[in-house]
């Protein structure tokens, strides 16, 4: 009794440890990466929730898919997404994410993100504006404080069915298996 | 070294410590957005029409049109409303510029955050009602994307008119009818307010796209008159066409008029298929719109057809009540022919009744479908009725027409609002008299198209509204005047539309030598047997049909102005058109 | 007007002179088209940059013309010094597109060969660096030549979410209503 | 350094993610020790096919499409789509209009600048600049969201002027803005361009020969950089620039620093061209309307339009072939040049830490280059 009192204790703490110094990934996937230097910068300044980019995947905790994915760049965000360490955040930026957007009947670039890697979150817009960002993010917090944001559970679970639909659009598949 | 001063500049921000922060501090401060963002869409449910011009023109395909509670299709609304996939959306706006009603805004409210991928469905106004308050982006009035002003179509000067019975309307040019083909936004609601349903998108998107022989197939296709309905239709379509919301409406009747127009022979370019005779007879009383489109379509059909008409040409009130200034001969002459090259046998200057019985028809055909149409008028019931030269416009007009000359003197006054009055008052313009118009209530009460009341005032037709006549004053069996009383309008008790009330002690005579009266008409079934008669359903004059035209007696059909109460060539047509599949029906049970 | 067009018609004179097999047409005020047959484009270009002086190659693009069985490329090409801008085109079968590489012209042609081989399927003698540029894996045929349809292709490989199915065209919605049948003389033989 | 280390060719992938490349792209570079000995540029990663796409859609629909093309900076693909449609069908654009959409330009100009300002103050490690810089830029951009109803997607400029015509008062509001950037920049000038690791870091690097330049088809402030003064708004002027006064800027050096004060020049020069725009800008309507977007078919002929974007020609070659959809719509994007062949040879020799700010010099931009 007193050790599961601990171990809630314990993971109360790091969920509030963790929504507060959500670290993203500086990759600009999509057009979508155009208002994220706003978001960043003195005029919304998303740093006051601990939200700061970070240059490499192993260190981050939030990918954003800024936008459409074309089927290039969905390879090594797969790539770059299995090389975060758990926990880890997917946010689904725009339009795009979630039903194609603009480019729905572009031979290059895929629909539904989540069929691709798991999402946590969906932002509305194109763009969405960087209140929507920061909307986002609040989301999110509130995502890991419930323990709802386990996105990266989903995906080591469901790995299989991830890698078939993964698999359907990239025909090249010559990549190493982090997912660790 | 040199670079000492560079090397320090940075520390000068120093400055802006004390300052206050531009920082938005979101979610804590909201900034308001500008006034025309472009967020979330915003449907006023009851202005739109479910015209579906925002679903086409969406490049990202993220409107849907689909049906929703609460809102039934009707004249003029097909009952569906958008719905937006705000993940396919990319708030561009074109829907709101191209929404013809102006229904769709968008508002300033912009955030949806959510886990769930399938919760991005919108539809607005049944979804957001509480957005009404938040619009921003709304059409504009100074920068259209549509076209609202309606190429003109040329007419003959007033004054050029009266002096003969030559065409007032000349005709849309080919690139006319090509510009004002293109305003059509392809919605098809005009089809919910056509009679005949004719496909009407499809045919004016081939002007448009310059194949006006595909046009003249697709008007075909359930319409055998078309340069008829091109010149006097009423056109209900037009007052339902979703651009006439803010605009004027596309001119539909005079896009079919262009189409009709361009093929001196209708037959080359139908190629019609006619099929096999299949044994069967039907006789058409009455050779008027509804009989002809009934014979048209049963012969294509491989039946055999006789159409008996009383008058010495085909048409029926097409050719007997409608003005040559409007509805050439030669015009309904070119259609005539057509039919009698598929195969349709016409008799004219056959009474019914009179000529041959009905029951010989009957006999001989395995069944008959009545369209005698209204050609006996209403009388005014008034003094004086009956002196000479107090007639009646139905017959003043058949006699202009069959081309009898009438003399109507110098002063003539018209009883009436509709178009036949007005017809009457413009033909006796031709015929050279002075003409004033004397109707109960105000000319925007008027029945009659307000482009037939324009142009008779163009001619110098006198109308004059709130007039009632009392009484015709005759002089040796002649009418010598007319006295009428002013009436002002009075609110109506039973909630109808106000009604005239005279003014007591204003009256006024007015010395004339012609009274036309253009108060109504009603059928004449003096030719039916009685025992025909006492098995026919008529109410109030109309016989009474099913949905396919089909009346109390099995095989005898019905329809045009004795069946239904539009009273005009279009509903004539798609009786007709009806009719065809309740006659092959009955006798082929297909 | 004809004196605002003197530097054209000069340019398209010269170019008259030095190769009898172009035709030249001046567009507007500093508009020239060349068409060309193709074959000697090297040579062309070269001329055209050395003595007319259109040094700088704004971009080369290819357009499908299936109704003709060809493609036809157009060369952009600009100078600075009349500000004239010319667009050499050069048809080529579709079957066996083929041209000579511009790149010992122009060494940036390269990106736009590239574009082109890829976007078109279009060969380019002697280009010296030949590989995939903006695609990655693609094996159906070039997506910018216009038999590559690209809605076909997504409704293949990619799924649309659900519950979007209760979709209605208006045009039918209003045709049911009245029990009619819009008919299709779309297709007929006229 | 070892000298093992300095002999050895490494291969070093930068990108596509990486926090010093300007958007999604990737450079292969050959490295010995810290000097580039071959780089080689992957794109692609931003295809979405837009030129297929727009032969797909209704000559109006192609709007919201092309101001996708340049993420940063969209204004000058409606404007040229607009331009070329135009010419194709002969239609007149209101005088007021004109200015309207000169003013849009040198605004988006501007935005562009000081995004890249703080692109490349932070490639720099000067990271107090992009703070300032893009802060401000949000000012521009919320003229833009007044004036258009988006902050970053405008869909203003369409065939036959602008969507819009400009909300009460604003005149008013864009010179506040305009005021408040002059007043800035003397802040930027301490904080960037004359500071001392900047011009460490700028001066005499990333050198573009004159004549390569020339010959490479190099547009916009790079080639200006070389001292070359070709301005497309000079060399073929459209909309009102023949009207207003002003010069094309030129900065002897070739390097990054002269490319920098190009831009920085332009920047103060936009402001002078707005202000002078806005005097002038005559009353009236701001958009002669053509057919109905659903039936509208642009005449059959083929034009090249171009617009001096913050990067330098924009290029738009429109084909139509009379019908419905643009028969080709092709895109020439000024970092086309500068992002790949041209990148791939200014790398060479270069040092590692030099590759994003010779990137940011040059204003490379992935999604207008594989459109």
């Amino acid at each position: 009794m007193k050790e599961d009192w601990g171990k809630e204790a314990g993971n109360i703490i790091a969920r509030w440890a963790r929504k507060h110094s959500l670290w993203v990934l500086a990759y600009g996937t999509g057009c979508g990466a155009i208002e994220i230097p706003p978001t960043m910068t003195s005029r919304y300044d998303a740093e006051r929730f601990g939200i700061t980019g970070m240059a490499t995947p192993r260190q981050a905790d939030v990918l954003l898919i800024t936008g459409y994915l074309a089927v290039k760049t969905l390879k090594r965000v797969i790539r770059t997404y299995e090389q975060m360490q758990s926990p880890k955040y997917v946010m689904g930026f725009g339009s795009c994410t979630i039903n194609g957007g603009m480019y729905w009947d572009s031979y290059n670039t895929i629909k539904r993100l989540d069929d691709y890697l798991p999402v946590d979150i969906f932002i509305n817009g194109c763009m969405p504006r960087p209140e929507g960002v920061i909307d986002g993010f609040i989301e999110l917090q509130k995502l890991i404080d419930s323990g709802q944001a386990n996105g990266w559970k989903k995906y080591q679970d469901n790995l299989e069915w991830y890698r078939t639909n993964q698999k359907k659009v990239i025909k090249n598949w010559k990549m190493p298996d982090y997912n660790w | 070294m040199k670079n000492i001063k560079g090397a320090l500049v940075p520390f000068s921000a120093l400055k802006y410590l004390g300052k206050k922060p531009h920082t938005v501090r979101y979610p804590f401060e909201k900034k308001k957005t500008a006034e025309r963002y472009r967020g979330f869409h915003f449907n006023e449910i009851e202005v739109c029409i479910g015209c579906g011009t925002c679903s086409t023109i969406c490049q990202n395909e993220a409107i849907d049109m689909i049906k929703i509670e609460g809102v039934e299709p009707g004249r003029g609304d097909s009952g569906l409303r958008p719905r937006i996939d705000n993940g396919r959306c990319c708030w561009c706006g074109l829907c709101v510029d191209m929404c013809p009603t102006g229904s769709l805004s968008l508002t300033d409210q912009y955030l949806h955050t959510s886990p769930d991928p399938d919760s991005y469905l919108l539809i607005p106004g049944v979804d957001n009602p509480e957005m009404k308050e938040n619009i921003s982006f709304t059409k504009s009035d100074t920068e259209p994307l549509l076209q609202f002003d309606r190429v003109p179509m040329r007419e003959l000067d007033g004054a050029e008119r009266v002096k003969s019975f030559a065409e007032v309307v000349l005709g849309y040019m080919q690139e006319e009818a090509r510009a004002e083909a293109t305003r059509c936004v392809d919605c098809g609601l005009c089809v919910t307010a056509c009679p005949d349903h004719m496909h009407i998108p499809e045919y004016i998107g081939a002007i448009a796209e310059a194949d006006d022989a595909k046009a003249l197939k697709y008007i075909y296709d359930n319409n055998p008159l078309p340069e008829m309905c091109g010149k006097v239709c009423t056109r209900q379509c037009e007052t339902v066409c979703a651009i006439g919301h803010l605009g004027e409406p596309i001119a539909i009747r005079w896009l079919k008029r262009y189409a009709t127009e361009q093929f001196p022979d209708p037959a080359a370019i139908l190629n019609p298929k006619i099929a096999e005779p299949n044994g069967k007879k039907v006789g058409i009383v009455g050779g008027g719109p509804a009989g002809l489109s009934a014979g048209y379509y049963l012969a294509l059909r491989g039946f055999d057809v006789n159409i008996y008409e009383a008058l010495p040409r085909m048409g029926g009130m097409t050719f007997a009540g409608i003005p040559k200034y409007r509805f050439p001969l030669d015009s309904l002459d070119k259609q005539i022919d057509y039919m009698k090259k598929v195969g349709v046998k016409m008799h004219n200057n056959v009474r019914v009744g009179k000529d041959i019985t009905f029951d010989k028809i009957r006999n001989d055909n395995d069944a008959v479908f009545i369209g005698i149409g209204f050609h006996v008028p209403y009388t005014l019931g008034l003094t004086g009725e009956d002196l000479e030269n107090s007639i009646q416009a139905i017959d003043f007009l058949r006699r202009v027409n069959i081309g009898e000359t009438v003399d109507v003197g110098k002063k003539v006054v018209v009883i009436g609002g509709g178009n036949v009055a007005i017809d009457a008052a413009r033909v006796s313009r031709r015929l050279g008299a002075e003409v004033t118009i004397l109707y109960r209530r105000r000319v925007e009460d008027m029945p009659a198209d307000w482009e037939e009341i324009e142009g008779a005032e163009d001619e110098g037709v006198h109308i004059v509204p709130q007039g009632i006549p009392l009484e015709i004053i005759g002089e040796n069996g002649k009418v010598k005047s007319i006295k009428y009383g002013m009436a002002e309008m009075v609110p109506d008790d039973k909630g109808g539309r106000p009604r005239p009330k005279l003014i007591e002690g204003d009256e006024h005579i007015l010395e004339v030598d012609t009274v036309i009266g253009a108060i109504g008409q009603e059928a004449d079934y003096s030719f039916l047997p009685k025992e025909i008669m006492d098995e026919l359903k008529i109410e109030r004059g109309r016989v009474v049909v099913n949905e396919l035209k089909q009346t109390s007696i099995p095989d005898i059909f019905a329809g045009g102005d004795n069946v239904n109460r539009t009273m005009d060539a279009i509903s004539a047509i798609a009786d007709g058109v009806r009719a065809v599949e309740g006659i092959s029906h009955y006798l082929l049970d297909e | 007007m004809s004196d605002t067009l003197q530097k054209e018609e000069q340019i398209k004179a010269s170019i008259n002179a030095a190769f009898r097999s172009a035709k030249v047409s001046i567009q507007r005020k500093g508009r020239i088209i060349v068409e060309f047959r193709g074959g000697i484009l090297p040579a062309f270009a070269s001329y055209l940059k050395e003595y007319l002086n259109f040094k700088h190659l704004s971009m080369i693009s290819g357009v499908d013309w299936p109704e003709d069985n060809q493609f036809e490329l157009v060369y952009h090409l600009w100078s600075y010094e009349q500000s004239i801008h010319v667009m050499v085109k050069v048809r080529l079968d579709r079957e066996a597109a083929k041209t000579k590489t511009l790149t010992p012209l122009w060494e940036h042609a390269e990106t736009y060969e590239r574009e082109i081989h890829e976007m078109l399927g279009v060969e380019f003698e002697g280009h010296p660096n030949m590989r995939d540029f903006i695609l990655e894996d693609w094996d159906d045929l070039p997506p910018m030549r216009r038999d590559f349809m690209t809605r076909e292709y997504v409704d293949e490989v990619y799924e649309w979410r659900k519950g979007r199915e209760d979709a209605q065209d208006v045009r039918q919605t209003i045709a049911e209503q009245y029990n009619t049948e819009v008919p299709n003389f779309n297709n007929e033989d006229k | 350094m070892s000298a093992i280390l300095q002999e050895k060719e490494t291969t070093l992938y930068l990108g596509p993610q990486h926090p010093g490349i300007t958007g999604n792209m990737m450079i292969e570079l050959k490295v010995t020790g810290d000097t580039i000995r071959k780089a080689t540029t992957h794109v692609g990663y931003l295809h979405r096919g837009f030129e297929k796409l727009m032969e797909e859609r209704l000559w109006m629909q192609c709007f919201p499409i092309v101001c996708r093309i340049c993420v940063p900076e969209p204004d000058p693909n409606e404007e040229n789509l607009a331009r070329a449609i135009e010419e194709l069908e002969g239609r007149e654009v209101p005088e007021r209009a004109k200015y309207i959409r000169v003013m849009m330009l040198e605004l988006s100009r501007m935005a562009t600048y000081l995004l890249w300002m703080g692109g490349q103050s932070g490639s720099a490690g000067l990271y107090t600049m992009p703070q300032w810089t893009v802060g401000d830029r949000d000012y521009i951009i919320d003229l833009f969201e007044e004036l258009t109803g988006g902050r970053v997607y405008h869909m203003y400029i369409w065939p036959g002027g602008v969507r819009r015509d400009l909300p009460e008062g604003f005149e008013g509001r864009v010179r506040k803005v305009l005021d408040y950037l002059e007043q800035r920049l003397t802040d930027y000038d301490r904080l960037l361009f004359e500071n001392a690791i900047f011009l460490r870091r700028a001066q005499g690097v990333g050198i573009l020969d004159k004549d390569m330049a020339m010959e490479w088809g190099v547009v916009g402030p790079p080639l200006r950089g070389c001292g070359i003064a070709h301005d497309v708004r000079k060399d073929e002027p459209y909309e009102v620039y023949d009207q207003l006064d002003w010069e094309v800027i030129t900065h002897e050096g070739s390097d990054v620093y002269s490319r920098a004060m190009v831009r920085r020049k332009e920047f103060e020069q936009s402001i002078s061209i707005v202000r002078q725009v806005l005097d002038k800008m005559p009353s009236g309507p701001v958009h002669n309307p053509g057919p109905n977007p659903l039936k509208w078919r642009v005449p059959a002929g083929e034009a090249y339009v171009k617009t001096e974007s913050a990067r330098g020609e924009f290029g738009y070659y429109v084909v139509s072939d009379g019908s419905l959809k643009p028969r080709r719509v092709h895109v020439r994007g000024p970092a086309y040049v500068h992002g790949v062949s041209l990148l791939e040879r200014m790398l060479v020799g270069a040092n590692i830490a030099d590759t994003s700010f010779i990137m940011n010099s040059l204003g490379t931009c992935p999604p207008e280059i594989e459109r």
